[in-house]
């Protein structure tokens, strides 16, 4: 069901693991769904993301999608990383069945809600963000995906 | 391990090769249609003659009353609509449980866009059908109850016998989807006041696409397919004579070692059961400790949710379900496990494991030691752990 | 003769070998639920999908198109009561044939039953449709017709390309009930205009017990049987896996022998047609001379009986019919044979033999040799034949 | 579907054939049923039925129930030839399917409508026997069995 990449993904996750004092976290899904991810984000002083991790519940597109999305934005700056869409991390994974396509969408969340709290933290604002959908808190909201 | 390790028994069996030995002759020799006149066909109606003797002795149910199907959906779509037809006149209000089948639960979503309402009764922690709520929901409109004999996801076993009772006191027919059950314990239709009873050949080491409905005589239960004059005319089209042959063998089987699997198979799942609620935390067992199949074991791991778990397993080459084979894929967690009270994210951490007489302790052993590492794996992965994680150190 | 000669191949066929060399592997090896995520089961999943693809390209048909089924009897009743359905807003008329099988015959009785109208439409002395007739039948409440590609009985291939079109001028869907002819003529379901079509393994060397329905995308049709999300959510239950792998084989056999079938089977059924009509008196041929299934021949043989006559033959060794064999045991004469005009005591005295690949042209001679002894010998006992023959003494 | 007696009635039938002069004859049945038998006796000037033939259009149990039939009534007097019920018929042959028991009380009724005869051309009235109720002319009367 699921191409090689995204098994390689899933049992070989990259970047798993927490960041202590990260400069950005951010937590999608909804444990209704079945799906949390949460990315930490350790971004430097010219906006240069240093390091990323994640840790995901959720099924092996999610790990996938998660493990793909890190790797991609690592190395990237905060715009670059901005333009990581759910179809990037689908590509680089080789596809994903149309059930799981939503899992992508939470991987470009989770960046997104993980820039948002750097942003916030810095009090800076990073164009063309909008504050994310959802986390774990708004129960719901994220049931459409 | 080398070998694959099937514990997916509930989603499907092996046939078993005296089954489909049995079988082989009526594909390419005995081929004949039943319902033909010559002594060539004749045999064949012979034959599934016995398999319909046989299915009846093990229920302990009329000859006549057993009436073979493509499998346990259409048993159940059968028993559902031709009763709400048939008896419409007398009612319209049907009763089941939260916990059936989507083959019974599509069903009757299906009938009460037709005209007909349904109670759907609530199970408690275990699974277990509230039978005060049954008894409250009685209208003199209810025409009939179907609850199911076992649980295809926890393996709860319902209590039959007090359902039948209560059909028969209040003049409700009663249908029984076992098509987890037959095979795995001794039913007697009569015992139990079953007036219907829906069982699939794939579910006990019979062959797919052949099952059966027991119809007690006496219902005014019509066809559900309509056509041709077989099956007293109850259910049209020819006769899938292998198919028939390997289920009544299948059943033969079944009844002669029941007694035996059940002895073993039970062994092994206790073990199991006992292994991994000791050894892997924040761990629970769902479905009734005692009142369940004996090849069912049925588990939910805290923080991790069921995909990751199954294919981690299948890449140990352990064959197993995180429910009902027929959604996975789907979204929803199961419909079962939050009926018995489960919070969504625990739902969705469940495994079902279900055993087969060849089941091994030696696979079962393996199996338990591949879950510990897998879960560990999938909690320190897991955002819920490293929050419960870090709640606790507070 | 000491080898039995099978000539009621239009009642079921011998399962090809190869076909259950291609069935054996599914039984007992490759067990898993197509359903289930692991890999062990993902193969079940593709030979499935291989399956569907075959048949689908056999129709020049979409893939996702192909339902499978437990045969013809619940195709047709799928067809019919979903359609009945899934478009009742739109109007509650259906039109067939007076020569359907009775899975649609039948199926039409209920839904009169349940508040549509059918309008059962002639056919000629040839068993032909008349097409006039149909053009009239049809109003603005039209929501299907439903005409078998070739009948069972008679052989009679229907003139379903103009059926089509009629249907699409009149914005009507059409289903075919094919399952005489799927496997015998070459089907696009394109070219036809065919909405749905019925098919049956059993009639053309597949297993039985499987089946498909063709439904062209687009057609609001739902299930059948309800319950799991098998078949894309159409037909519910565990897919049979050993039976769709058999219909597959079967289907693929078909076509590529298509050709060479035909013109073999029609040689020797013009043989057979030939030497009955000539050295039988009082015999006719039933259905179109030209315009038949290859294998098919149906005879009436004035002044006697069809029963007396297919026992003797079967003494011989011959097995054959008297009209489709699921009504054989009942007591009227074929609604096929009173549908083309025959007198009933004519109807009485019918045969029909249906031809495969594996039949010889001895065979044949030994047929017609036995079946001229016997109908001698039966209009020697005959009082029909006793008053026709003084009759045309005086 | 048939027992070894009816077989053997049916391939081996007794009596089949036409008796000249009789003194009685019976049909019943007609074709719409697919059934039609025709009972011949000849019946000597103590009552007895010296010889009985039949000829029959029907199916195997019609054939085997008419040889079976004319064999009871042979050497009987009319008396005990009207006790020949179908049930008398249908023991002698070991049974019948339940479908075909409209037979064997088609084989009564021919002995009846043969008996019927020969009371009309003798002038004579045949204590217990009434008239046929059917024969091939009055269509749809023996539609009930
Ligand atoms: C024309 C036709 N339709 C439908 C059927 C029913 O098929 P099945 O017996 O496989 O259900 C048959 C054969 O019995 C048939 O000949
Ligand atoms: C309890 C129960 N009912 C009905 C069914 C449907 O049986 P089948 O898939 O053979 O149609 C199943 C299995 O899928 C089941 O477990």
């Amino acid at each position: 069901m699921y191409s090689e990449k995204v098994m390689d993904h899933f049992t070989n996750p990259r970047n798993v693991g927490e960041i202590e004092n990260a400069s950005g976290v951010g937590t999608v899904g909804n444990a209704k769904c079945g799906d949390i991810m949460r990315i930490y984000l350790d971004i430097d002083d010219k906006g240069i993301i240093h390091d990323c991790k994640f840790k995901t519940f959720g099924c092996g597109a999610a790990v996938a999608t998660s493990s793909m999305a890190t790797e991609l934005v690592k190395g990237k700056n905060v715009e670059e990383a901005l333009k990581v869409t759910n179809k990037a991390v689908m590509e680089a994974l080789d596809g994903l069945p149309p059930v799981k396509v939503h899992c992508s969408l939470l991987a470009e969340e989770a960046i997104h809600a993980a820039l948002w709290d750097y942003a916030e933290k810095n009090h800076i604002k990073i164009e063309g963000l909008e504050k994310p959908k959802a986390d774990i808190g708004e129960e719901g909201v994220t049931e459409t995906y | 391990m080398d070998k694959k390790i099937y514990l997916d028994n509930a989603a499907t069996t092996a046939t078993r090769p005296e089954v489909v030995e049995a079988m082989l002759p009526y594909f390419t020799e005995k081929f004949g249609n039943p319902s033909s006149i010559y002594e060539f066909a004749s045999q064949n109606k012979k034959a599934v003659d016995e398999a319909r003797t046989i299915i009846a002795n093990s229920l302990n149910a009329e000859i006549s009353d057993i009436y073979f199907t493509a499998g346990g959906s259409e048993s159940d779509n059968w028993a559902l609509k031709a009763t709400a037809e048939a008896y419409a006149s007398k009612g319209n209000h049907i009763i089941t449980s939260k916990v059936e089948h989507h083959a019974i639960l599509h069903t009757c979503e299906y009938l009460e866009k037709h005209g007909f309402e349904v109670s759907y009764i609530d199970v408690d922690e275990n699974g277990i059908l509230k039978l005060d709520e049954l008894k409250k929901a009685i209208r003199p409109t209810t025409i009939l109850i179907s609850i199911m004999f076992a649980n295809n996801e926890i393996g709860t076993i319902q209590p039959i016998k007090e359902i039948g009772e209560i059909a028969r006191e209040n003049n409700i027919l009663f249908h029984t989807d076992a098509v987890q059950a037959y095979g795995q314990l001794k039913i007697d239709v009569n015992e139990l006041n079953i007036d219907m009873l829906s069982a699939s050949g794939h579910k006990f080491n019979g062959p797919k696409g052949i099952g059966f409905l027991y119809i007690r005589k006496g219902l005014k239960i019509k066809s559900f397919v309509h056509g041709g004059a077989q099956e007293r005319h109850r259910r049209a089209g020819t006769e899938n004579v292998p198919g028939i042959v390997g289920i009544g063998k299948a059943a033969e089987i079944a009844m002669a070692t029941l007694e035996e699997r059940q002895q073993k198979e039970t062994a092994l799942r206790d073990m199991l059961i006992q292994r991994v609620l000791t050894e892997i935390p924040y761990t629970r067992l769902n479905g009734d400790r005692t009142k369940r199949l004996p090849n069912n074991a049925n588990f939910s791991f805290q923080f991790i949710e069921g995909e990751s778990l199954l294919i981690m397993l299948d890449m140990q080459n352990i064959c197993a379900s995180s429910g009902s084979a027929c959604t996975s894929g789907s979204l929803d967690p199961s419909h079962v496990l939050l009926a018995i009270g489960l919070p969504h994210e625990i739902a969705h951490g469940s495994l079902r494991l279900t055993l087969s007489h060849d089941t091994t302790e030696e696979e079962i052993n393996y199996t338990v030691d591949k879950i510990k590492d897998i879960v560990a794996k999938l909690r320190s992965m897991s955002p819920l752990y490293e929050d419960y994680v870090k709640n606790n150190q507070r």
